[in-house]
């Protein structure tokens, strides 16, 4: 087992609800992100998966301190990034990066190719004037762009050479880690799967460690290596991503997993549909955060907070009938 | 683009559109070509008067101001009051008066039928007790000077004595007053028409708190009492105040006008639109480009009466080189009065070659500005500057204002091409204005001079060494001596005579550069009856009155 | 026969040339029928059904020619008014962005008796009682009180299910769906989904479902058109859409999603981009980036049937040249 | 300008790059200049700056020379748009007018592009106490009595203005500079505000906080990132306030501060001639027309610039 | 909203503190005082009328006693006008501003929207043009040339109106439409602006789905999301209506606040200059904060926070 490249140890991120005259008192809190722990290895892509408000996005502007935790730890190469103050943050900004949903927003529409790449290169290393343009060249074909559209704007660009340039942005800071947060869901199908093919690829030739969040199942079983299941700011299930999706534990992750439609006529599977919508992270239900939307609850649902459990060597689920409801047989 | 197909819309938008315009022209289907308040008021005696500033106070003790006087001349009476036309002394509250052969004793005696506009009868102690307010230091009257020529009135004024019995006023009995001068004052009946001379009535201000307080609101239309031809009916603030004829007043039989209303008119323009439309009697002022319109178009309505004010740049003379005399000579030479005041001023004003206004009865300055531009580019040369050459900048100050401005210009420019010397312009907003004079913190500055009474004195004791107005630096002590010799003399000739001889050294010495004495453009309604031109522009409302011509 | 579009022709006249973001576009719609619209981002799919409720925005865009022809109604070429009374009323639309849908200035009573108080003349007590009832059949709990809410006091399930009971409150016998559960989560794109399936059993309307979703249209429609540049490439029920697809871009498509795909492997990618409109295009839009082109394909092409109820617009596929 | 400034090595040896010195602003100054409107009114503004920085010098009237008994008259061949009550020629008192309140235009941008942009950015993207202070300090300026301010300002300066006297040389009086202060103190507080709101609503975007991500500094995230997109707003604000600027001088002047006689503005032109539109509407007239010119001239520069600042715009 | 309003009230405190310090030592900075006039007064004159007003003391004095004042909503005397009160003054001056400034309001509304509302259903057309040329002439038009201009036309020369004056309803007429006019310009191009991008909104297209007539579209649907940049601007510009009437009302020779204020500020009538700039203030931020509780009451979305 290689040193693990990033440990989340219990983070939260809340955010305060304030009301007040003139001293301002928390009236209530949003548990955007309520006791994460995970632990990435170098060069594994990890999954993160949930309806939207489940704090997925929170979690991954955490890692790379874009909102700061409330607490836990964040260690990134041994250093915990929640404890560092301005001037060093700004100096390990470059060890994550984060490829954001929207490929029209996330591009500053009014500078171009070159400008947003070099801007990268140069933000935390020297390059010699005379490298600059070979090295942003060299970026733009890494995700396969030519470097002939170095002096073009984002809006001249799809929303694939887009999310490209993107990825090319936040790998010239080489930095150990990318988040990427929902990276193909504004894609039209053919360009999501050239985008996934990208990311796949540097993944596998650059031995890049990925954090993958998105609410596609199929897309990050593709992707991944291992998934995480959040719901309401907690991982509810992680394990390996054929399992996870094709032998879920928790009654969240098998719900979701009913829940998408197969493009296959032909193929038809039970689903199960949950009703209503996941409550409030203002004011979490007590107990298993799913209980009052799970087929399968229980009186004890709603007093005990389940924690990640192991159910085999590699996948664990907080589900206190994980056991009863999957048995050994469940899991051949 | 919008989802939305427009032509509909658009034509409801273009329909509301006009929907309220109409709405907001709506009044005027309503009153168009309705009766004026002009004519309404020749109908009814009902005066509209355009009055300048806004009054800031209508207790005569306190105010300093033109447009005060005017309201209060309808408000109260004096022992004497101005004979409309020539402003000599006629009777007032005083039906005649005996002057003693020294000319320091006064003695008054006051009709009986005189009363306030409560009903109380107007008395030699009201007098006495109004002169002593005026007096007293705690009021802080700002023109308490006024009253300095009675015996030992400045001493009570500046607290040196403390007994008013001491002070040359007293009341013989309820209908004679006897005033004690310090000294033969040949001007002191047109003294008396001032406001500072004016009766109040001390019961009424003791109602309304103490005597000595300023902010005493004894003044306020509810509050008021006053011995004049009218009464004060309404005070609104930037508005107007209304005046109604006051039945109590012993002379009401011949007061025609029922109302008389005065509004602030600083804005001349909007003076000028106001009498055209039928909404003024009287315009106190004329813009000065609307002049020449209303001379050639309606010259029934405009007059241009000369008063006894003039125009003229004080001389900073502590200064090289306007220390010289013969260079401030040369600026008074180098300057064509008459073009400005034809193209320029263009109301008819006179050219001021001579420091006194005319129209002061016995006094016409016999010295003279005189010589052109040849005499002033030969006294510049003998100063040292030949064609101006070596002449340093000298800077023109004015307060803000168009006409001003106008004036500095032009003179900047005759100065530039007579003399050939540099004058830069400055303006200065008013207060900032008289701190920067007051301090000598000027080269040349702007200032005008409106005389009180109809005599010499108001003017020519100005230049005096320690008088506050003075201004330039300027002292002579010959002329300091005339002055104050002609204040002690009686005798009327011999009087104009020191005047006459303090004139000559003020024009030869120019510390004050005369320009042009004023006059008072003013429109006035053709039925607007027995409202005569003076010098002071001061009118008796009492004969005043509306009469269409036929 | 509910609906029928012949050859309709959109345009957008933008600075940079004439956008032809629909070309000929003929299909047909039976009543209570469930059809698939698919396509990926500027496919005209979404023009096509703004098209036919003339909801292009006007100008840049126009409508240039073409019948859509509702229940003997020409839609392209009815007055304003008799389509007003038609849209809301006969035909009703839900958007893909139930965000942005809902007027955020509104609040939910007032949007959803609005369609009731514009074609059914109902006082407004009958109407926000009938409003109440559709929030209820749509699954909103505590539908009264909710009524008073604003749009963006809910979820996004909870505004789609909105927009729907606006858009099924009258009753419509279409309903145009454009990318309605894009937006959404699949749980509850799965709630959506049953619902509209629900609802439209108990009304008996015809639905026609745009999505770029391969997935959903599987699991929901009856019939599929297959759109790409503005014109459809390929039309069939759907079991033969999925099992044998007839055009190679439909193919191209189905192969490149990751569910249908294994594990890991890389995914299969359609090279190249989708083709500028504003050109004029002769022969088949999928040219450059077909794997299967010819010189021949240049040539104009139109949909032709090659199978039952199975029209594919590919020359080589009409010719039996190539199996996909 | 800073923005373009601080990206080094825009030039590299590399020959294949294309359009070497492609950046926003000179991507901006193509678009620009192929809208025929914009230019136009570029143009009209340039020669309207030429003409009244050189014009006077040229023309054979001067603008204080007066002719008293010619007096104000209609346009005629020798004074083409008249003279003034002082008989000036109004032609020349035009242009050095102009020059004035070109200045005063140039200023006010200057100003309020400088303090208002850097106060609002600063404010909103800090947020928080420290906005809060901001927008109270700007809350606290807009309501000070502005004419007592002015009369101060004057007056503690004027004992400097010696120092200054070798301006006028450059036909820059010491004065004009304390109405460019006057005016600076008013000018920034709305641009700020609007600046501020725009800072607000962008600080939430996916690249800003790419940015943030990037590690980049704040400063380079404001003025890199974020004064480049909102150029849009500030650029119409500044084009409608210049007019009001232009007249804020008149104002200004009248109480003292500016421009001093025989010298002129096109807000004292107008000023003067609104007093006799009646009798000499001329005197109105042309200052009028010229101030609306320009105002329509800079208006249709400013959508221009604002569409060729707009990089997407150009596609569309 | 209480809290809100209690809470943003709060906040005047300080910042109209900061006004009144800054104001006071600005206007003893100021250069003439109070009771400076051409014709000199004797300096023991005027030294027992500064006595009067305290204005002998130290100036720290001075600024206690006046702050101490402020605190009790007294203003103080006015110097220029002896016999009354600052807080009088206003109480008798205010109502007029009001009402010019509320009748222009009106108008700069009515005519603005509605030019705004043409423009913007016919974005680059003459319909949009047109009106926006205007509006683009009524922002570089000064007040005291359409003032002037308006008296002249419909006041000489129709003789509909008045030229001037403030006593009968119908003189309200051409004040409040100078004034208005050039709000009017600016709200005009508010509206086009706000009215074009919620024109392009998807629930525009939704309610016309809906089968919602044009009109109904633009009045139900778009007015209410399209005027809020204009009620954004209608904070500055009330208190504008109100404070930036000074030449209206002058030209029209109104017995306005705003002439008040200015005239005061030019006689150094310290008292009413402060006071009217504390009164002024306070209705800025009042202004300020009506038009805050408008927005969030126009915009569902937005909360008291």
């Amino acid at each position: 087992m290689p040193a693990p490249l990033l440990q989340l140890i219990d983070v939260k991120t809340h955010f305060p609800v304030e009301r007040g005259l003139i001293f301002r008192r928390r009236i209530g809190t949003v548990r955007a992100v309520d006791g994460v722990s995970l632990t990435l290895n170098p060069g594994e892509i990890v999954g993160l998966v949930g309806e939207s408000g489940c704090g997925k996005s929170t979690l991954g502007r955490t890692i790379l301190q874009l909102v700061r935790p409330t607490e836990g730890s964040i260690i990134l190469g041994g250093r915990n990034l929640a404890g560092l103050n301005g001037r060093d943050l700004r100096k390990t900004r470059a060890d994550v990066q984060m490829i954001f949903q929207d490929p029209y927003a996330s591009l500053n529409p009014r500078m171009t190719v070159f400008d947003v790449l070099a801007e990268a290169l140069l933000t935390h290393r020297c390059i010699p004037k005379s490298e600059l343009y070979s090295r942003v060249s060299e970026l733009m074909a890494k995700v396969g762009l030519s470097p002939k559209a170095l002096r073009k704007y984002p809006h001249e660009f799809s929303g694939g050479q887009r999310q490209r340039i993107a990825i090319a942005r936040a790998l010239a800071v080489e930095p150990k880690l990318i988040v990427a947060d929902e990276p193909v869901s504004a894609l039209d199908v053919s360009i999501q799967a050239q985008i996934i093919n990208l990311l796949g690829k540097l993944s596998r030739e650059m031995g890049l460690t990925l954090i993958f969040i998105s609410h596609d199942l199929s897309v990050v079983k593709h992707i991944s290596d291992r998934i995480a299941v959040m719901y309401l700011g907690r991982i509810v299930e992680l394990g390996p991503a054929t399992q996870v999706i094709e032998r879920p534990l928790h009654p969240y992750t098998k719900s979701l997993v009913s829940a998408v439609p197969i493009p296959d006529p032909t193929r038809r599977r039970e689903r199960i549909v949950l009703s209503g919508d996941p409550p409030s992270p203002l004011n979490p239900p007590g107990g298993c955060p799913f209980h009052p939307r799970c087929p399968w609850a229980i009186a004890d649902c709603a007093k005990i907070v389940p924690q990640l459990e192991k159910f085999d060597s590699a996948q664990e689920a907080a589900c206190i009938r994980m056991k009863e409801l999957n048995g050994p047989a469940a899991s051949s | 683009m919008p989802f939305v197909s427009s032509s509909r819309i658009a034509r409801a938008c273009r329909f509301s559109f006009l929907l309220v315009l109409a709405a907001l022209l709506f009044p005027l289907t309503s009153c168009s070509r309705r009766e004026t308040r002009v004519e309404i008021g020749i109908r009814e005696q009902i005066l509209h008067v355009g009055n300048g500033t806004d009054p800031q106070d209508l207790d005569p003790h306190i105010t300093t101001g033109e447009p005060e006087h005017k309201v209060m001349m309808a408000l109260f009476e004096g022992l004497v009051t101005e004979n409309p036309g020539d402003l000599k002394p006629n009777p007032g509250v005083a039906e005649r008066w005996e002057i003693s052969s020294d000319g320091t004793v006064y003695t008054f005696y006051l009709r009986t039928n005189s009363f306030w506009s409560n009903g109380d009868r107007v008395t030699a102690h009201d007098f006495v007790a109004s002169f002593e307010r005026m007096l007293t230091p705690a009021l802080g009257a700002k023109y308490a000077a006024m009253l300095y020529p009675l015996k030992n009135g400045e001493a009570f004024n500046t607290g040196k004595i403390t007994d008013f019995s001491e002070v040359g006023a007293k009341a013989l009995d309820d209908f004679t007053l006897q005033l004690t001068l310090h000294s033969p004052t040949p001007y002191f009946l047109s003294l008396l028409m001032h406001n500072s001379w004016f009766p109040v009535h001390l019961p009424t201000i003791r109602k309304h708190g103490s005597v000595f307080d300023r902010a005493n609101r004894w003044s306020l239309p509810e509050n008021f009492v006053g011995n004049g031809a009218f009464r004060l009916a309404e005070w609104k603030i930037n508005s107007h105040v209304r005046v109604v004829k006051n039945s109590n007043y012993w002379d009401a039989a011949n007061v025609k006008l029922r109302e008389i209303y005065f509004y602030p008119t600083e804005n001349q323009d909007a003076e000028e639109r106001a009498f055209r439309a039928g909404m003024l009697h009287i315009a106190k002022d004329v813009p000065q480009m609307k002049i020449e319109v209303y001379k050639k178009n309606r010259p029934e309505v405009f007059r241009a009466e000369p008063i006894l004010s003039i125009y003229f740049y004080r001389i900073n003379v502590t200064k090289p080189p306007l220390n010289d005399k013969r260079v401030r000579k040369a600026l008074a030479l180098a300057i064509d009065r008459d073009l400005i005041v034809r193209r320029v001023t263009r109301g008819g004003q006179l050219p001021a070659l001579h420091f006194t206004p005319p129209g002061i009865s016995g006094y016409a300055p016999r010295a003279r500005i005189s010589g052109g531009p040849d005499e002033a580019r030969r006294l510049l040369a003998e100063a040292g500057f030949p064609e101006g050459k070596g002449f340093p900048p000298i800077n023109i100050l004015f307060n803000t204002h168009e006409g001003h401005k106008a004036i500095a210009e032009a003179i900047q420019q005759m100065w530039a091409k007579e003399l050939g010397i540099p004058v830069t312009l400055r303006n200065e907003e008013w207060k900032v204005f008289l701190r920067t004079t007051e301090k000598l913190d000027y080269q040349i500055a702007r200032a005008g001079w409106g005389g009180d009474y109809p005599d010499p004195n108001t003017f020519l004791e100005l230049a005096v060494t320690d008088n506050g107005n003075n201004e330039t630096g300027w002292s002579n002590a010959e002329y300091d001596r005339l002055i104050a010799e002609a204040a002690r003399t009686a005798n009327p000739e011999e009087r104009m005579e020191l005047f006459q001889r303090a004139e000559a050294i003020l024009l030869d010495e120019v510390p004050f550069l005369p320009i042009y004495f004023y006059t008072r453009p003013t429109l006035v309604h053709t039925a607007v009856r027995n409202f005569l031109p003076n010098v002071l522009d001061l009118h008796q409302w009492k004969h005043v009155y509306l009469e269409e011509k036929k | 026969m509910l609906l029928q579009v012949e050859n309709l022709k959109t345009s957008f006249h933008t600075r940079n040339g004439i956008v032809r973001a629909v070309n000929g576009v003929s299909f047909s719609l039976e009543k209570g029928e469930t059809l698939g619209i698919v396509g990926e981002s500027g496919s005209g799919k979404s023009v096509t059904c703004y098209s036919l409720m003339r909801l292009i925005p006007q100008p840049p865009g126009k409508i240039e020619g073409g019948r859509a022809l509702f229940d003997g109604i020409d839609l392209l070429n009815c007055s304003e008014k008799q389509l007003q009374s038609i849209r809301g009323k006969r035909i009703s639309m839900i958007f893909q962005d139930p965000m942005t849908s809902l007027n955020p200035y509104m609040r939910i009573e007032d949007q959803l008796v609005e369609p009731l108080l514009i074609h059914e003349k109902l006082n407004r007590a009958e109407a926000v009682n009938r409003a109440a009832q559709a929030l209820a059949d749509v699954g909103v709990p505590d539908a009264r009180r909710r009524l008073r809410s604003y749009p963006h006091e809910f979820s996004g399930g909870m505004r789609q299910r909105v927009m729907i009971a606006m858009a099924l409150i009258t009753r419509p016998e279409l309903l145009i769906a454009d990318e309605p559960t894009t937006a959404l989560d699949v749980t509850v794109q799965a709630q959506i989904l049953e619902l509209v399936r629900r609802l439209q059993k108990e009304m008996g309307m015809a639905v026609i479902w745009i999505t770029h979703d391969l997935g959903v249209v599987a699991e929901f429609c009856q019939r599929v058109v297959v759109m790409y540049a503005g014109r459809i490439v390929e039309t069939a029920p759907t079991a033969a859409l999925y099992r044998n697809p007839k055009h190679p871009y439909t193919r191209a498509l189905q192969r490149s999603i990751p569910a249908l795909q294994p594990k890991g492997a890389e995914l299969f990618t359609i090279r190249g981009l989708p083709p500028d409109l504003s050109r004029d295009i002769r022969g088949c839009p999928f040219v450059p980036r077909c794997e299967f082109n010819q010189p021949q394909c240049e040539n104009p092409v139109s949909l032709e049937p090659v199978g039952e109820q199975h029209c594919s617009a590919c020359v080589r596929v009409q010719r039996k040249e190539i199996q996909l | 300008m800073p923005l373009a400034a601080e990206v080094p090595n825009l030039t590299p040896s590399d020959e294949i790059v294309p359009d070497k010195g492609t950046s926003l602003w000179l991507d901006a100054w193509h678009r620009l200049a192929r809208n025929k409107l914009a230019v136009a009114s570029a143009v009209f503004l340039f020669l309207l700056a030429i003409a009244c920085f050189i014009g006077p010098m040229v023309v054979k009237n001067t603008y204080y020379a007066q002719n008293l008994e010619l007096g104000p008259t209609p346009p005629s061949a020798s004074h083409w748009l008249g003279t003034d009550k002082l008989g000036r020629d109004q032609f020349a008192r035009l242009l050095i007018g102009g020059r004035v309140s070109l200045m005063v235009a140039l200023c006010a941008t200057f100003v309020s592009l400088t303090i208002g942009v850097f106060w609002g950015a600063i404010a909103g993207f800090v947020g928080g106490k420290l906005d809060g202070i901001m927008m109270r300090i700007v809350d606290i300026l807009y309501s000070l009595p502005f004419t007592i301010f002015v009369i101060l300002l004057m007056v503690f300066f004027r004992d400097l203005e010696a120092q200054f006297r070798w301006l006028d040389r450059f036909g820059i009086p010491f004065n004009l500079l304390l109405l460019f202060g006057a005016i600076g103190v008013v000018e920034w507080l709305t641009m700020a505000r609007i600046v501020r709101g725009q800072v607000m609503s962008l600080r939430k975007q996916e690249f800003i906080e790419a940015a943030q991500a990037l590690g980049l500094r704040r400063r380079r995230i404001i003025f890199r990132h974020m004064i480049p997109n909102i150029l849009g707003p500030i650029i119409v604000y500044t084009t409608l306030t210049i007019p009001a600027v232009m007249l804020l001088e008149a104002f200004l002047s009248f109480l003292g501060l500016g421009v001093q006689p025989p010298m002129s503005s096109w807000g004292l032109l107008i000023k003067e001639g609104a007093e006799v539109m009646e009798e000499y509407p001329w005197l109105l007239l042309y200052p009028g027309a010229a101030l609306a010119a320009t105002l329509f001239a800079l208006n249709f520069l400013g959508d221009g610039l604002r569409d060729a600042l707009d990089v997407r715009a150009s596609k569309d | 909203m209480f809290r809100f309003i209690a809470r943003r009230i709060l906040q005047f405190i300080p910042v109209l503190f900061v006004i009144a310090t800054v104001t006071f030592f600005m206007l003893r900075l100021a250069p003439g005082g109070p009771f400076d006039e051409d014709k000199k007064i004797p300096e023991e004159i005027v030294r027992k009328i500064e006595a009067h007003y305290g204005l002998d003391k130290p100036l720290w004095q001075q600024y206690l006693i006046q702050m101490k004042n402020l605190l009790k909503g007294d203003l103080g005397p006015s110097f220029k006008y002896p016999k009354h009160t600052v807080n009088e003054l206003i109480a008798e001056a205010f109502p007029v501003s009001l009402q010019l400034g509320g009748l222009a309001l009106l108008v700069a509304m009515a005519l603005g929207i509605t030019s705004g509302l043409i423009a913007s259903l016919r974005p680059n057309t003459t319909s949009d043009y047109v009106p926006m040329a205007i509006a683009m002439l009524g922002i570089c038009v000064p007040t005291f040339v359409t003032g002037p201009l308006l008296s002249n036309y419909f006041g000489l020369k129709l003789g509909w109106f008045n030229p001037g004056g403030w006593f009968f309803p119908e003189d309200r007429v051409l004040p409040a439409l100078t004034l208005g006019f050039y709000y009017a310009a600016y709200i005009s191009r508010l509206t086009r602006g706000g009215m074009l991008e919620i024109l392009n909104q998807d629930y525009i297209r939704t309610a016309r789905a809906k089968g919602a007539s044009t009109s109904r579209v633009v009045l139900r649907h778009a007015l209410k999301g399209g005027l809020l940049p204009v009620v954004s601007f209608l904070g500055p510009a009330v208190a504008g209506l109100l404070t930036g009437s000074f030449v209206v009302e002058s030209i029209f020779n109104i017995p306005g606040l705003g002439r008040f204020f200015v005239i005061s500020a030019f006689n150094r009538d310290y008292t009413m200059v402060l006071g009217t700039v504390l009164f002024y203030a306070t209705l800025i931020l009042v202004l300020n904060l009506i038009v805050d509780i408008v927005l969030v009451w126009l915009n569902p979305k937005l909360k008291f926070e």
